[in-house]
């Protein structure tokens, strides 16, 4: 039960980093924080409900995070090269 | 009275020659264009008369608008306007083919007088008023047209816009009439009105405001004070219109209406007040402004509009029949009055000004005969038509106050002032002018031989009750008009009456006579001055009214762009709105984002609180 | 039989669009089978409701239908449309796919009259625009993108409250489908009632157009096509007196009642102010433009009366003024073809040389102006006998107007035809000018001296309406 | 519901971890905070009977993918998170009271969970437990090959966008000229 409090603790501390960090590896950064919490919720629910399903599907996170952060960087260090930064705000060329 | 559908008929037999002529006038050619149009008017009088000997006639075609019907009726009220109308209508179309030879527009003249004929007929027929509004405005767009026949020149064009403009005026006062009636009434049918007014049941005031629009229609029509600025202008036409429409029927159009609805305004004190003071008004406004033309159209137009105010005068104090009468003998001697002036402009070649004129007794000796005639019957010498019915609406007038009698005697001294100026002024003294005149074909002179004898004979058909007991014409009118009872004048006021009218009228007669053949006075010049210009009405008129709703018009025109304006600032202030909106998507990331983390807690507050 | 009337110049329109070489005189065997169309369903309807009823589902699970019928006042502007696009189609030199544009338009306003179903209304209520904005686009003057602009502005605004007031009328009135049959049988009540009414005010207010949302017009007038069928059809799409009459008045008594006094205002002082500032326009066109303004306000005066006089007379004004507004911008289009210039004040005294154009113009500007006889009057006198029961000083505003109106006509009629002839010669009416002429004087008089021929079928759906909406304000 | 000491302690020690992943302003201290927090769920894990996939929260989080973050950084030269624009400075406060109203909306949905009474046990959580479930095709089997496609699809991507020059201007060059013949249409 507390690790469903912390896990939502969690998950609103990486939203706030996502809105705050302004650099795309650390927003990136903060989305894993997110992924990672909602991970732990899925482990104590598994543990509140007893169903081994949940942890299954922690698996699968943990494998898709693995894919998502190989392309995400690899968009980046893309990115990176062309334009030499990686700031957000700087990147507005995408809003047309 | 008989259902028959001969009666359309009568109209539609003007309305036959307006249409022929419209469309294939070039090619039936001169001469027969004119005759075509005459004789179809003759077809409309003859068929009028035996259907008027039958006792009448009706023609009813029901539900022509929701609850109105188109119908028609002929008794003796508008049997004798359709005479009047047809008879002389048919003179002056006679006439008009001699006086419109060589006319570029000579078919199209005839046309537009055929359709006036027309409409001056569903006037008087119509026995629902919206019918007779068509006829109102039909005699209205006619009078326009012939008014404008010459439109090439801007000065004609002009005077027939604001012929129309002018009648306009008294037409709303008809349509709010109608309103009004309608909804008091729920019909529109004269007869029918007739019957609903004497079953009572409604508010006396209301009624009062119904006639009070009927009048402001009949003041546009008939060109009483303040709606006459118009008639003067109208001589721009060919002088046939002046004799036919501005003379002898359609100006008198507005007092027929009046006596037509004498149910509405019968003892009905303000009404009757206010028409025998704008009548009066007119009567010496006109009369004055004669005395000062010097356009020979001129003169006769202001005369016209001085018998117009007898006319509502009679119908003023309540002499309906009266008022009939001298639109019957006013309509032969003006129209005499205005087609002689025509064959005297016709002998000179165009010639308008009397300045330019004078001496035509010599050379014209038949159209002097016809002058004389017109000019004292005019000036009310009696036994002559004008004296018979004049003389009746001051016998009439009496009764009403000793003080309005007064009044109009004096008015009737200036008619026989104006008249006998006009006479002396065209066939007295010494030719002025440079033209060859000469004497009119027959086919001029021939309809105004049979007009002098109406101007000389036509009066006796309403003699005083102390000389001819059972007049033809009161009884006659009566059962059309209704009976409205009024104590009759003892015999020796009215003998008294007839004898000082008459006497005024020879002495104004000879004094004018002679007055006008020496050279003016001092005085009468700088009254002339303003008279000429009408008393500077139209100037007054363009200055406080005209001027001033062209500017509004042009104020308003350019209020209107403003109000575009005021749309498109609130256009821009939606586009500010938007912009304001666009700059939130400036591609911000991290604000999309923000808004999206706001509607994620939103959704899960939904969720956890549903 | 209605099907096709209202379709066919879809597909004719589309025919020509993709085959140009068609040509004009496809065009004119199409227009003209149209108006056969609807004269073959004005003789054979019966006199009473609704007639050529037909309904298929569309959408039947939210109640949507595709259902078309025509009653007396749909007929009588299915025939005044029909004519009016054969007179344009006829006499209108323009491009073949211009002329494809007006055949689109026309489907979309037959459907407008024909629709029994709120949202297929509404469909043909929009759709009827892009033809409109299409002819203003390809075809229009040098500043035809403001006008664009200001016009699809003006009726977009005006749409989605209207569609609002769409879906509150069918919920909140608990209508089980959007069929008018329905929807009528369920008037929304309460304080709904004035906001819904308020969506349709705004959208029909618009097109009517009243006061004083008529901004929109003349400069869509004055950056048409010269030759006037957009104009024409511009005319045709003034459809806001019937769309009050057939939807916003049934539907929402109620809400028309608390407005009332405001609209009966609004259209008597627009009617006698656009009368009154046409006396300004510099161009045929604006005048056009305001004189249309001033007659729709004198129309929807008599709509907003309340009375079964008023409502016949609107709507027959509606019906005759399509023709007369049509029929004069297409005259006005026959004289700039000859005088390449649209404007009031250089006086060209046209009369002289083309008598027969002169004599044209004086029956359509006379009809115009409601000269009894012709086609305008009797719609306004019933106009006047509806509205003076119920506001005669605010009738009395209004019918200052026709001063007004003598005024502007006759002032821009006379500098135009009358005064001396400039050097130019001009033709006078050739060839098929002739027929359309004699088509439209025609219509004029009948519509001016047979009255009884619609104003039948008009009177009980005038008496209906007064009887649901009441009398007094 | 008690909770022990060392329960505390561990929650105290996640929040600050993560908020050092969102404060710190060196990237690479970030990292390594997330790295710690990631060790600490581990355990958290163990805790949960959940064995393997703490093993598994190891090796691949902790281990290969914040180590990949790690390179990146450093590759990148990006450790300072305090450069180039900020377009909305005042942007932190909005965003500390939408996630402190996500918190709320969160625990607030916590307090009124109700757990089943007495569930089953897991099995320790041990890779014995998950695999029949992970390879049985009438559970997981299907996903599980679809995250290893997944996966190959991830790596070829990441060499794609990564590595090469030569291949994004053989997609990229031929799309310039046409770029230039673009006109915008306008009506006749």
């Amino acid at each position: 039960m507390i690790w469903l409090l912390a896990s939502a603790l969690l998950f609103s501390l990486g939203a706030y980093g996502v809105l705050t960090r302004r650099t795309a590896i650390l927003v990136f950064l903060s989305i894993e924080l997110m992924l990672n919490a909602a991970a732990l919720a899925l482990v104590s629910l598994a543990r509140l409900t007893g169903s081994l399903d949940a942890q299954v599907v922690v698996l699968f996170i943990i494998a898709m995070a693995a894919a998502e952060v190989a392309v995400g960087l690899g968009l980046i260090v893309a990115i990176f090269r062309r334009r030499e930064t990686t700031n957000i705000d700087e990147l507005r060329q995408l809003r047309w | 009275m008989q259902e028959t559908v001969l009666l359309p008929l009568i109209v539609a037999l003007p309305l036959l020659g307006f249409v022929l002529l419209g469309l294939w006038g070039r090619r039936i050619g001169e001469p027969a264009a004119g005759w075509l149009a005459s004789f179809l008017v003759l077809g409309s009088f003859l068929l009028g008369f035996w259907l008027l000997l039958q006792g009448g006639a009706k023609w009813t075609l029901a539900e022509w608008l929701p609850g109105i019907p188109f119908s028609l009726r002929l008794d003796n009220l508008s049997g004798v306007m359709l005479m009047v109308v047809s008879g002389v209508g048919f003179l002056i179309h006679l006439w008009a083919i001699g006086y419109m030879h060589g006319d570029a527009g000579y078919s199209r003249f005839f046309s537009y007088f055929n359709l006036f004929i027309a409409a001056m007929l569903v006037l008087v027929l119509g026995d629902s008023l919206p019918v007779v509004f068509i006829g109102w405005e039909g005699v209205g767009l006619a009078s326009y047209l012939l008014i404008g026949f010459w439109y090439t020149e801007r000065v004609n064009a002009d005077s027939a816009r604001k012929a129309f403009i002018v009648n306009r005026i008294g037409d709303l006062g008809f349509l709010l009439a109608m309103g009004l009636l309608w909804s008091m009434f729920g019909t529109l049918s004269i007869s029918e009105l007739v019957e609903k007014v004497e079953a009572g049941g409604y508010s006396f005031t209301t009624l009062s405001l119904a006639g009070f629009f009927l009048l402001i229609g009949a003041i546009g029509k008939s060109a009483q004070v303040p709606l006459m600025v118009w008639l003067p202008d109208a001589m721009a036409g060919p002088t046939p219109v002046s004799a036919l429409i501005h003379a002898a029927t359609m100006v008198t159009a507005g007092v027929y209406l009046l006596v037509r609805h004498a149910f509405i305004l019968h003892g009905d004190a303000f009404l009757a007040g206010s028409i025998v003071a704008l009548g009066l008004l007119t009567a010496f406004y006109g009369a004055l402004c004669s005395l000062g033309q010097w356009d020979i159209k001129r003169i006769v137009a202001y005369t016209t509009l001085s018998q117009l105010g007898f006319m509502f005068v009679a119908v003023g104090v309540g002499a309906y029949w009266v008022a009939i009468f001298h639109i019957v003998t006013h309509a032969f001697f003006k129209a005499l009055m205005f087609m002689t002036s025509g064959s005297v402009i016709h002998a000179l070649g165009g010639e308008q000004d009397v300045r330019q004129m004078g001496g035509m007794r010599k050379h014209l000796p038949i159209t002097h005969r016809h002058g004389l005639v017109a000019a004292l019957a005019s000036g009310g010498l009696p036994p002559l038509a004008g004296f018979w019915s004049k003389d009746a609406i001051l016998a009439y007038t009496f009764e009403y106050g000793p003080w309005l009698w007064a009044l109009m005697l004096l008015a009737s001294a200036l008619a026989a002032l104006y008249s006998i100026r006009w006479y002396v002024l065209v066939f007295l003294g010494e030719y002025r002018g440079k033209a060859h005149p000469h004497e009119s074909p027959p086919v001029m002179l021939w309809p105004n031989h049979i007009l002098m004898g109406g101007a000389l004979g036509v009066g006796f058909i309403g003699l005083p009750y102390v000389i001819d007991y059972k007049n033809f014409l009161e009884p006659f009118l009566s059962k059309a008009i209704g009976e409205f009872p009024h104590e009759k004048l003892p015999v020796w006021t009215e003998w008294t009456l007839i004898i000082v009218s008459a006497l005024v009228a020879i002495g104004v007669l000879l004094w004018g006579f002679r007055f006008f053949q020496q050279p003016l006075p001092q005085w009468y010049a700088r009254f002339q001055q303003a008279a000429l210009n009408g008393f500077y009405v139209d100037m007054l008129y363009n200055t406080l009214l005209v001027n001033p709703l062209k500017a509004l018009a042009e104020l308003l025109f350019s209020a209107d762009r403003g109000l575009l304006g005021g749309f498109a600032g609130l256009g821009s202030l939606m586009g500010g709105l938007g912009g304001l909106l666009a700059r939130l998507e400036a591609g911000a990331l991290r604000l999309y984002l923000l808004g999206f983390l706001l509607a994620l807690v939103l959704l899960l507050l939904w969720g956890v609180l549903r | 039989m209605i099907h096709l009337g209202l379709w066919w110049p879809l597909l004719a329109g589309l025919l020509l669009l993709l085959w140009p070489s068609l040509g004009r005189a496809f065009a004119l065997v199409a227009a003209g089978l149209s108006l056969l169309v609807s004269l073959f369903l004005f003789a054979g309807y019966g006199g009473q409701g609704l007639a050529y009823t037909s309904q298929t589902p569309f959408l039947p699970e939210v109640g949507v239908y595709y259902a078309l019928g025509l009653d007396g006042a749909g007929l009588l502007l299915w025939l005044a449309v029909n004519l009016v696009v054969l007179l344009g189609v006829w006499v209108a030199e323009v491009p073949v796919r211009f002329l494809a544009l007006a055949f689109l338009m026309q489907t979309g306003l037959l459907g407008i009259f024909a629709a029994q179903d709120l949202l297929l209304f509404y469909a043909f209520f929009e759709a009827t625009l892009i033809p409109a904005l299409l002819m203003l686009w390809f075809y229009g003057g040098p500043e035809r993108l403001r006008a664009i602009y200001i016009f699809a502005l003006f009726t977009l605004v005006g749409s989605l409250p209207m569609l609002a007031a769409i879906f509150a009328v069918r919920y909140l009135g608990g209508a089980p489908s959007f069929l008018y049959a329905d929807l009528a049988a369920h008037p929304l009540g309460g304080s709904a009632a004035a906001l819904a009414f308020l969506g349709f005010l705004i959208a029909f207010a618009v097109k009517t157009p009243l006061f004083p949302l008529h901004a929109w017009l003349p400069s869509f007038h004055q950056q048409n096509h010269p030759s006037g069928l957009a104009d024409a059809m511009g005319t045709l799409y003034k459809v806001g007196i019937f769309a009050f009459f057939k939807w916003a008045l049934p539907l929402v008594p109620e809400g028309f009642r608390e407005f009332q006094g405001l609209l009966l205002f609004l259209a008597a002082f627009g009617a006698l102010y656009a009368a009154w500032l046409a006396f300004s326009a510099p161009d045929w066109k604006t005048l056009l433009a305001y004189a249309g303004v001033s007659h729709m306000g004198v129309g929807a005066l008599g709509l907003f009366s309340g009375t079964a006089e008023g409502t016949v007379g609107a709507l027959y004004l509606l019906g005759a003024s399509m023709v007369y507004g049509s029929a004069m911008f297409l005259l006005v289009g026959r004289v700039y073809q000859r005088t390449s210039s649209l404007e009031v004040a250089p006086v060209r005294g046209l009369a002289r040389h083309a008598p027969a154009l002169y004599v044209l113009g004086m029956f359509i500007l006379m009809a115009m102006i409601g000269l009894p006889g012709l086609s305008g009057f009797p719609g306004e006198l019933l106009v006047l006998l509806g509205a003076y029961q119920v506001a005669p000083w605010l009738t009395f505003l209004a019918f200052l107007s026709v001063i007004a109106a003598a005024a502007y006509a006759l002032s821009a009629f006379q500098k135009l035809f009358q005064e001396k002839p400039q050097a130019q010669v001009v033709p006078d009416l050739a060839g098929r000018e002739w027929g359309f002429a004699v088509l439209t004087v025609g219509v004029l008089l009948l519509m001016g001296l047979y009255p009884k021929l619609f104003t039948t079928y008009l009177e009980p759906l005038g008496r209906a309406l007064a009887a649901l909406v009441g009398g007094a304000s | 519901m008690s909770v022990g000491f060392w329960e505390m302690v561990v929650l105290f020690l996640l929040v600050l971890s993560g908020l050092a992943v969102v404060r710190l302003q060196n990237a690479v201290h970030a990292a390594l905070a997330l790295i710690a927090n990631f060790l600490l769920v581990a355990g958290v894990y163990v805790a949960l009977e959940a064995r393997f996939v703490a093993m598994i929260q190891i090796i691949v989080y902790a281990g290969a993918i914040v180590v990949l973050f790690l390179f990146v950084i450093m590759l990148l030269s990006a450790a300072n998170a305090n450069v180039g624009l900020d377009l909305l400075p005042r942007l932190p406060w909005a965003a500390a009271l939408g996630a402190l109203g996500l918190a709320g909306v969160l625990v607030y949905g916590l307090i009124r969970y109700q757990p089943a009474a007495n569930p089953p046990a897991l099995g320790g959580g041990l890779p014995q437990a998950l695999g029949p479930l992970l390879y049985d095709p009438e559970k997981w089997l299907f996903a599980l090959l679809a995250v290893g496609f997944l996966l190959l699809v991830a790596t070829v991507a990441a060499v794609v966008l990564v590595e090469p020059e030569r291949i994004l201007a053989a997609t990229t060059h031929p799309a310039h000229p046409s770029q230039k013949e673009e006109k915008v249409e306008v009506g006749p």
